[in-house]
């Protein structure tokens, strides 16, 4: 569904991004995890439109897609939660939630799923019409996520979607997402923990400094030792001298 | 090596201009060395207005009123003596039938500027961001509407002409140096930094125990001397003040000038000023007419204006952090590693 | 003794005005974090397209001769198109630009449009035969109403209570306040931000069209510089009704008309010049006491 | 230290916004040397609860002390001067400075002389492990960095007491590992009571020894993490069942 | 051969005082030309040489600085005063006779400037002084109000000259009120209620102003159905601004000139066809006789000195006692270098369009206080 070929970036003269390819198929769960600073938020920036890649292509349900505007990925039904909310603080929370259904045309339908969120986020009913700024860390969050959910994408890139978030909202998260997935959504997520990864995911990328260092599918990822070792590397031992 | 090194931001925009107030002085016509002059005068001026725009993010229209009230001061002290009396009977018997000399005036008409910038600052200093800004702005017509009504002081809004003009190209090189050192020094006095960080994060600064009020204030005071400066010498060099000339297009020019050359460094308050005089002087002297290889060509009359704003407007455009993008100019014998301070604001 | 109610007349008409100017300059802030200085300069170019542009000070009309519904739709369109060049070329690549960058942008545009019709119609003021009738006024028990000033009245509750309509409940306004807050995140939502934005400016261009025709049929005069007080007044007025609140804008804009004029009613003659300073002592004293403004949005406050 | 109203002590803190009722009488006691969690879920009011502690908030009613003495209407700068420092949720750095004039501002904001502040700022960043980023600009620093610069300008204040707003967001296990033990080792090295606010039960469990819930506005327990993690109440209100923050790889 | 005589012009060429500075310098040129034309001043050739100062007051202090370098003999300066006198400051150091084009502040001259400084224009105070005077005495007008504009200092001189003259002939009480506004203001409404709420209406109006505000106010007044005889200022001659005022009547102003054919002097309306002749059109403004009269006056003072010697130019100019020029007689003193009591043309709005009444010359001068508008 969505195919990314020797991708590369660079934010001025430092590049972030230095030949990534990866793939995500219809209705899988991938990860994308790496350490901070790997270049993770770079790739899904450039996927979604964001950010221009400096070579490359990327190819989303046959289409390809580098260097078109957001707008007009968003409506190919390529949807991304950027990392840190960016929820739109002056506007109340229902009309963030309306601002999901933008690119929808099943307008009957719309009103059913703002409830249907509401339902897993009950908080932002309780909070429906003040303005967004004034919500926690956490409840910002959380309706960023909803707002997603709304766009009714046929994939959804999620930037830890756990940041910020009580550790049973976080299971309620992904429980949500689980089940959008069961109904044919396609999701590719960034994820901090690794503990989530061995539990949902299809397949697994691992990338540091701007390269993807290993890749895992379901059947190969066993109990996620290989994925630490990728994710850590020479991390831990600079960990073992600050404890000393 | 290192006090140099310290020095280097001030130095290194002194020497060149030292380089061209030289050349003008020897070389240049009345005209190149009167624009010399006035570019100076003008970086004193928006390096007053640096002092507590750039440092403190917030952007005040209101300084150039500061320049009125100490050219004003100046002149009440050193102008004509035989009008004086009768025009501006509303003086005090001090000033009214006494002439000073040129320095004391200036000095105490510049220290004025700082006390009304203090005292303005006390209460506009108490408003943050836009709020301030809004209300400089007002404290600019509220003085412009009193320096113009206020007749039997000001003389209303006709011109006070006959100010001694004392004002030499080096004269106003070596005010324009002063104004750059003490921009400089405070800058990275601990007042300075604190100030700077209140403009990058008001509420962390108030967590780390800054006390954003009295950092603005002290900037404000200290920026109305330099102001105070830049009208005294403004009032020398031409021989005749009047209100209207401390009005929104002096404060919109030399706005500009900070911005387009970058109002987060003093580097790039001297360079905005400099860019953009010289500009202006090229065009003025196309609109004149040059003669190219025999031939007279000249631009049309009132497109210098023109021309300039897409300058300005190309700059900003291209460099919207200004031509110095903020930063100081870099110390050139570095090693790479120091370097990275200065140019880590591209990342 | 004075008419008070006729003065009240006054300064709600004088008030009204500045609303009409404040309600633009309050929109483009919404939308952009611009302080437009160049709205200005487009009511003063729409005004200017009345007549054909030459440098004889008396010139022959344009879009004055039309007869009054294409007249107005014409220079309606010549401040949109200005309102829209001026955001194609100088605003949008400016987006997300520091708001001192921004202000100083908005003065450079401001400088060039000012001078450039300068070129055109050179600096003397003209005057131009236009809207009389408007000007005329009418006597309602004893109070004269001028019926440009009624026209304004009316044009602005209608404007105020249709924008904040349009802001509020449709899609597009929701929109252009998401594409004002964030505009990226409001790309990744589908949102056609650009488009949104520029809509935004064509509504600043339009109130800029009314205002110019309002002001033209009050004065009959046209002038390089006539666009600069209302909106320093209007700039005020946005910021003391609170920075991107329509409503705020609007009320702001009402409460500086009205103060200059009861200034002017009721200073003693020896402080009448002083009128000004007052007003904006009264600007700085509501901000004062009401940093945020009148009305503050949610947009001006920050969670901790 | 051990005066009897010692401590950072929060009594019967009432907080409104409009009619939305933010905290609802709670009591929260700081002790000198001590890293408290405080934890609950997402708008329980733990952020609120710093920012009554720290003066950027008034209290609605109730009365914040300080050793005894009330901060009542102080303000947050004269808190921060008064001896209680604060880290934000987002890390708010003052972006165009460099990493050390981070610090030193917090330094000369606590009332340091500039060359004290230059080496107190030195030290700390030694500390975090950022002495080789003292000159880079703070706005350009990775995320983790970030964190821990935020943290230590709350301590270059020299504070009596510092509260850290989730510092672990973000942050990949192995970061927050190490975080832990930054933040463990504080009250040793500053002698200095440390609130800290977190999600990640992983470091909350590792660096606190006593834990205070939130819920909702008001307290639900308050315990050893041992005991908190199997408190019904708060596994049902906070933890979940799966207690997913707790798993360690 | 002599060496040619040199005449630098430090005026705007841009600039929002173009509008004021262009027509009399296309007069002065004529008149150069005409000299030079008949044979030079003293046989000597007069050149000229214009730099533009903009309207700015640091271009204006340049360009004056530039041409007493270049060695001018006569150094003409901006008609305003506030622009003029950067200029002329340098000239006036240099002890070159320096003249304004249109200047109305006495300022301009010994007390402002200095003693090489004048101007070709009368006092403001005086227009005030001649249309108040007329009012009074030819229509009849018994009582006034005035209406003053405070943007400039040119406005506030007429009206005091008309406050003075009114009083003077009628008295303290026939000024029934007065009132402020100024130019940029979008509405006078507050003012004309303040008018129409008057006990009594007056019998006239004084509006001290100039365009575009005292065209706006014009037209307010009359929208809101005064229709008592409005008095101004001479910045408001010239039928330009009439459109706004459609149907305009019982407008009256005291002038130099009329440029529609109509001005008692013959001469005048040579002066017409002959500007027609030179530059393709008649003057813009009425403004354009004062750069014509300039050249005059100070070409005859070079000629009775027999050369350009600055001292000795201006012990001749000093003497004049109504030496009559195309504008009209003129004067001069060692104490006052600009005009207090020159004949004007009375000239009122009729048929869309400012007609010539007749010559009016005000016999109450302004003091010395009232020049320098001590005391008010
Ligand atoms: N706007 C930017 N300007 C300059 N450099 C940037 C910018 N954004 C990211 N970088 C740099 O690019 C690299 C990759 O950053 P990116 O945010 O993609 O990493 P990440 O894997 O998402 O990290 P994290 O886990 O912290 O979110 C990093 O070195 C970062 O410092
Ligand atoms: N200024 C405010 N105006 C209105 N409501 C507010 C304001 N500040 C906080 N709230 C509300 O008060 C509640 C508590 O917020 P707070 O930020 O303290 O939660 P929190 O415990 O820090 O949550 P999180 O873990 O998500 O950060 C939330 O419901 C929030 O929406
Ligand atoms: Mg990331
Ligand atoms: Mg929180």
């Amino acid at each position: 569904m969505l195919k990314v070929q020797d991708l590369k970036a660079a934010y001025g003269r430092v590049s972030a991004v230095k030949g990534v390819s990866l793939e995500v198929a219809e209705k899988e769960i991938v990860f994308l995890i790496g350490p901070n600073g790997a270049g993770k938020s770079t790739l899904l920036k450039i996927v979604s439109g964001l950010h221009r890649p400096s070579g490359g292509t990327i190819s989303f349900a046959g289409a390809e897609i580098a260097n078109q505007t957001p707008e007009t990925i968003c409506r190919r039904g390529l949807v991304l939660v950027p990392e840190g909310r960016h929820i739109f603080g002056t506007l109340t929370v229902a009309e963030n939630l309306f601002l999901g259904t933008t690119i929808r045309n099943d307008r009957a339908q719309i009103r059913a799923d703002i409830d249907e969120v509401l339902a897993i986020f009950p908080i932002l009913r309780e909070r429906y019409n003040s303005a967004a700024v004034y919500l926690s860390g956490g409840e910002q969050q959380q309706l960023a996520i909803a707002r997603a959910m709304l766009q009714k994408p046929r994939l959804m890139m999620i930037d830890e979607p756990s940041l910020g978030l009580a550790p049973l909202v976080i299971d309620q998260v992904y429980e949500s997402l689980r089940q959008l997935n069961a109904k044919g959504m396609t999701l590719l997520v960034i994820e901090q923990s690794t503990a989530r990864v061995t539990d949902l995911a299809s397949r697994v990328y691992v990338m540091r400094n701007g390269k993807i260092v290993l890749h895992e599918t379901k059947a190969s990822l066993g109990d996620g030792s290989s994925l630490t070792d990728a994710y850590f590397g020479d991390a831990r031992h600079a960990a073992e001298q600050l404890a000393r | 090596m290192r006090l140099l090194k310290q020095a280097w931001p001030v130095l290194g925009l002194l020497l060149p201009l030292a380089v061209i107030v030289l050349l003008a002085d020897q070389f240049g016509s009345i005209s190149v060395e009167r624009s010399v002059t006035e570019a100076l005068i003008k970086i004193v001026t928006v390096v007053g207005l640096y002092i507590f725009i750039g440092n403190s993010g917030v952007v005040s229209f209101g300084h150039v009123s500061f320049m009125a009230i100490a050219a004003y001061a100046t002149a009440w002290q050193t102008c004509c003596s035989a009008l004086k009396p009768i025009t501006m009977s509303g003086l005090p018997d001090f000033l009214r039938s006494h002439t000073y000399p040129v320095l004391p005036a200036g000095i105490s008409a510049a220290i004025l500027a700082s006390i009304a910038a203090f005292v303005f600052g006390l209460i506009l200093m108490r408003l943050s961001g836009i709020a301030a800004s809004i209300s400089t702005l007002a404290a600019l017509f509220i003085l412009n509407v009193v320096y113009s009504n206020w007749d039997k002081v000001t003389m209303g809004t006709a011109s006070i002409v006959g100010l001694p003009t004392y004002v030499t190209p080096w004269l106003a090189f070596a005010v324009a140096g002063l104004a750059m050192v003490i921009a400089y020094l405070f800058q990275i006095s601990s007042w300075g930094l604190a100030l700077r960080a209140t403009r990058e994060d008001e509420v962390a600064a108030r967590a780390s125990g800054i006390s954003v009020y009295w950092m603005r204030l002290a900037a404000f005071t200290l920026s109305g001397l330099v102001m105070g400066m830049a009208g005294v010498l403004h009032a020398h060099f031409l021989g005749t003040i009047s209100v209207d000339t401390f009005f929104l297009s002096l404060t919109f020019i030399t706005l500009t000038m900070l911005v387009v050359g970058g109002m987060r460094s003093l580097s790039g308050a001297v360079l905005g000023v400099v860019v953009i005089s010289f500009v202006t002087d090229i065009l003025r002297r196309m609109e004149s007419g040059v003669s190219v290889s025999g031939q007279e060509i000249a631009i049309p009359a009132g497109s210098q204006e023109v021309v300039l704003a897409v300058v300005m407007l190309l700059v900003l455009i291209f460099r919207r952090d200004g031509l110095t993008k903020g930063r100081e100019f870099a110390w050139p014998f570095a090693r790479r590693q120091s370097i990275s301070e200065t140019k880590h604001g591209d990342a | 003794m004075l008419n008070f109610i006729q003065v009240l007349f006054d300064a709600a008409a004088l008030g009204s005005l500045y609303a009409l100017v404040a309600l633009a300059i309050g929109l483009v802030f919404g939308i952009m974090r611009l302080i437009n200085f160049a709205q200005g300069d487009y009511l003063t170019i729409g005004a200017y397209a009345l007549v054909v542009p030459t440098a004889s000070v008396t010139p022959p009309l344009l879009f004055g001769a039309l007869p009054w519904p294409l007249m107005v739709a014409g220079v309606l369109a010549t401040c949109i198109i200005v309102a829209l060049l001026t955001e194609r070329i100088a605003f949008r690549p400016l987006r997300n630009a520091n708001p001192a960058t921004l202000l100083i942008s908005s003065f450079a545009v401001s400088y060039f449009l000012q001078h450039a019709l300068m070129l055109v119609h050179t600096g003397r003021p003209k005057s131009i035969a236009m809207g009389s009738s408007l000007a005329q006024a009418i006597d309602i028990f004893g109070v004269r109403i001028p019926g440009v000033q009624l026209v304004t009245m009316t044009v602005t509750v209608s404007l105020l209570i249709g924008f904040v309509i349009l802001l509020k409940k449709t899609a597009i306004g929701i929109q252009m306040r998401a594409a004002a807050e964030n505009f990226q995140m409001a790309r990744l939502l589908g949102v056609r931000a650009n488009k949104v934005i520029a809509f935004g400016f064509a509504l600043s261009g339009f109130l800029a069209g009314i205002v110019s025709l309002l002001l033209v049929a009050q004065t009959g005069t046209l002038d390089i510089k006539m666009g600069i007080m209302p909106v320093i007044f209007a700039f005020f007025a946005t910021v003391i009704g609170g920075m991107g609140s329509l409503a705020g804008a609007a009320l702001g804009g009402f409460l500086v008309g009205v103060t200059s004029v009861l200034l002017q009613a009721y200073l003693p003659p020896d402080l009448r010049a002083f009128r000004d300073a007052g007003v904006f002592a009264l600007v700085i004293l509501v901000l004062l006491v009401r940093p945020k403004g009148l009305i503050p949005s949610s947009a001006s406050r920050e969670r901790v | 230290m051990l005066a009897q109203d010692g401590g950072l002590h929060a009594r019967d803190v009432h907080v409104a916004f409009g009619g939305l009722k933010a905290l609802k009488g709670v009591d929260l006691k700081l002790r000198q040397g001590e890293v408290l969690g405080l934890i609950g879920p997402n708008g329980a009011g733990k952020t609120t609860m710093v920012n009554v502690l720290t003066g950027f908030q008034a209290a609605t009613t109730g009365d914040v002390t300080l050793d005894g003495r009330s901060l009542k209407g102080l303000g947050p700068r004269n808190v921060a001067r008064a001896g209680v420092a604060r880290s934000f949720q987002a890390a708010r750095l003052f972006r165009d400075l460099t990493v050390r004039q981070n610090l030193e501002v917090a330094a000369i904001g606590s009332g340091k002389k500039r060359k004290e502040a230059r080496a107190k700022a030195d030290a700390l960043l030694d500390w975090i492990g950022c002495a080789d980023k003292a000159a880079m600009l703070a706005g350009s620093l990775p995320y983790g960095d970030e964190r821990r610069v935020g943290i230590a300008r709350a301590l270059a204040l020299s504070p009596k007491f510092v509260l850290l707003d989730e510092p672990a967001s973000g942050m990949n296990d192995q970061e927050c590992d190490e975080l832990m033990l930054l933040i463990a080792g504080i009250p040793d090295k500053f002698a200095c009571g440390v609130l800290l606010i977190e999600h990640n039960m992983q470091v909350v469990m590792g660096a606190c020894r006593r834990v205070h819930v939130l819920d909702n506005g008001k307290s639900l327990a308050e315990g050893t993490p041992a005991e908190m993690r199997a408190n019904d109440e708060v596994r049902r209100a906070y933890l979940g069942s799966k207690n997913t923050g707790s798993q360690v790889i | 051969e002599e060496k040619p005589i040199q005449i630098g012009f430090a005026i705007a060429e841009s600039g929002w005082l173009h509008n004021y500075d262009g027509p009399p310098f296309k007069a002065a040129v004529m008149r150069i030309e005409e000299i030079n034309k008949a044979g030079g001043l003293n046989g000597r050739k007069i050149e000229y040489k214009v730099i533009d100062t903009k309207t700015e007051r640091e271009r204006s202090a340049t360009a004056g600085a530039e041409l007493v370098e270049a060695g001018v003999d006569l150094l003409v300066v901006s008609c305003d005063y506030d622009f003029g006198a950067p200029a002329a400051l340098a000239g006036n150091q240099a002890k070159i006779i320096t003249m304004s084009l249109c200047a109305a502040d006495p300022k301009m001259g010994v007390q402002g400037v200095g003693p090489y400084a004048f101007t070709a224009n009368s006092a403001a105070q005086s227009e005030g002084i001649a249309i108040a005077e007329y009012a009074q005495k030819k229509l009849g007008l018994k009582t006034a109000y005035v209406l003053e504009d405070l943007t400039i200092e040119y406005n506030k001189s007429a009206c005091a000259g008309f406050r003075a003259a009114w009083i003077n002939g009628g008295g303290e009480a026939s000024i029934l009120g007065n009132d402020t506004f100024k130019n940029d203001d979008p509405s006078i409404a507050a003012q004309i209620t303040r008018l129409k709420s008057l006990p009594t209406q007056p019998d006239a109006v004084f509006v001290c102003s100039f365009t575009p505000g005292g065209a706006s106010a014009v037209r307010q007044i009359r929208a809101a159905g005064v229709e008592l005889p409005i008095l101004a200022n001479t910045a408001m001659v010239d039928n330009y601004w009439l459109n706004s005022a459609p149907g305009l009547k019982n407008f009256y102003l005291a002038a130099f000139m009329s440029l529609y054919g109509d001005d008692p002097r013959p001469e005048m309306n040579k002066f017409v066809e002959d500007h027609k002749a030179r530059w393709n059109e008649a003057p813009v403004s009425s403004y354009a006789v004062l750069g014509y009269s300039l050249i005059e006056q100070w070409a005859y003072a070079v000629e009775k000195a027999g050369g350009t010697d600055s001292d000795k130019v201006l012990e001749v100019m000093n003497t004049y006692k109504d030496q009559p020029f195309l504008v009209g007689p003129t004067s001069y003193t060692p104490e006052l270098h600009i005009q207090t009591a020159r004949p004007w043309l009375i000239m009122k709005v009729e048929n869309e369009s400012f007609r010539a009444v007749e010559i009016y010359r005000n016999s109450f001068t302004p003091s010395m206080e009232l020049l320098f508008r001590v005391g008010n």
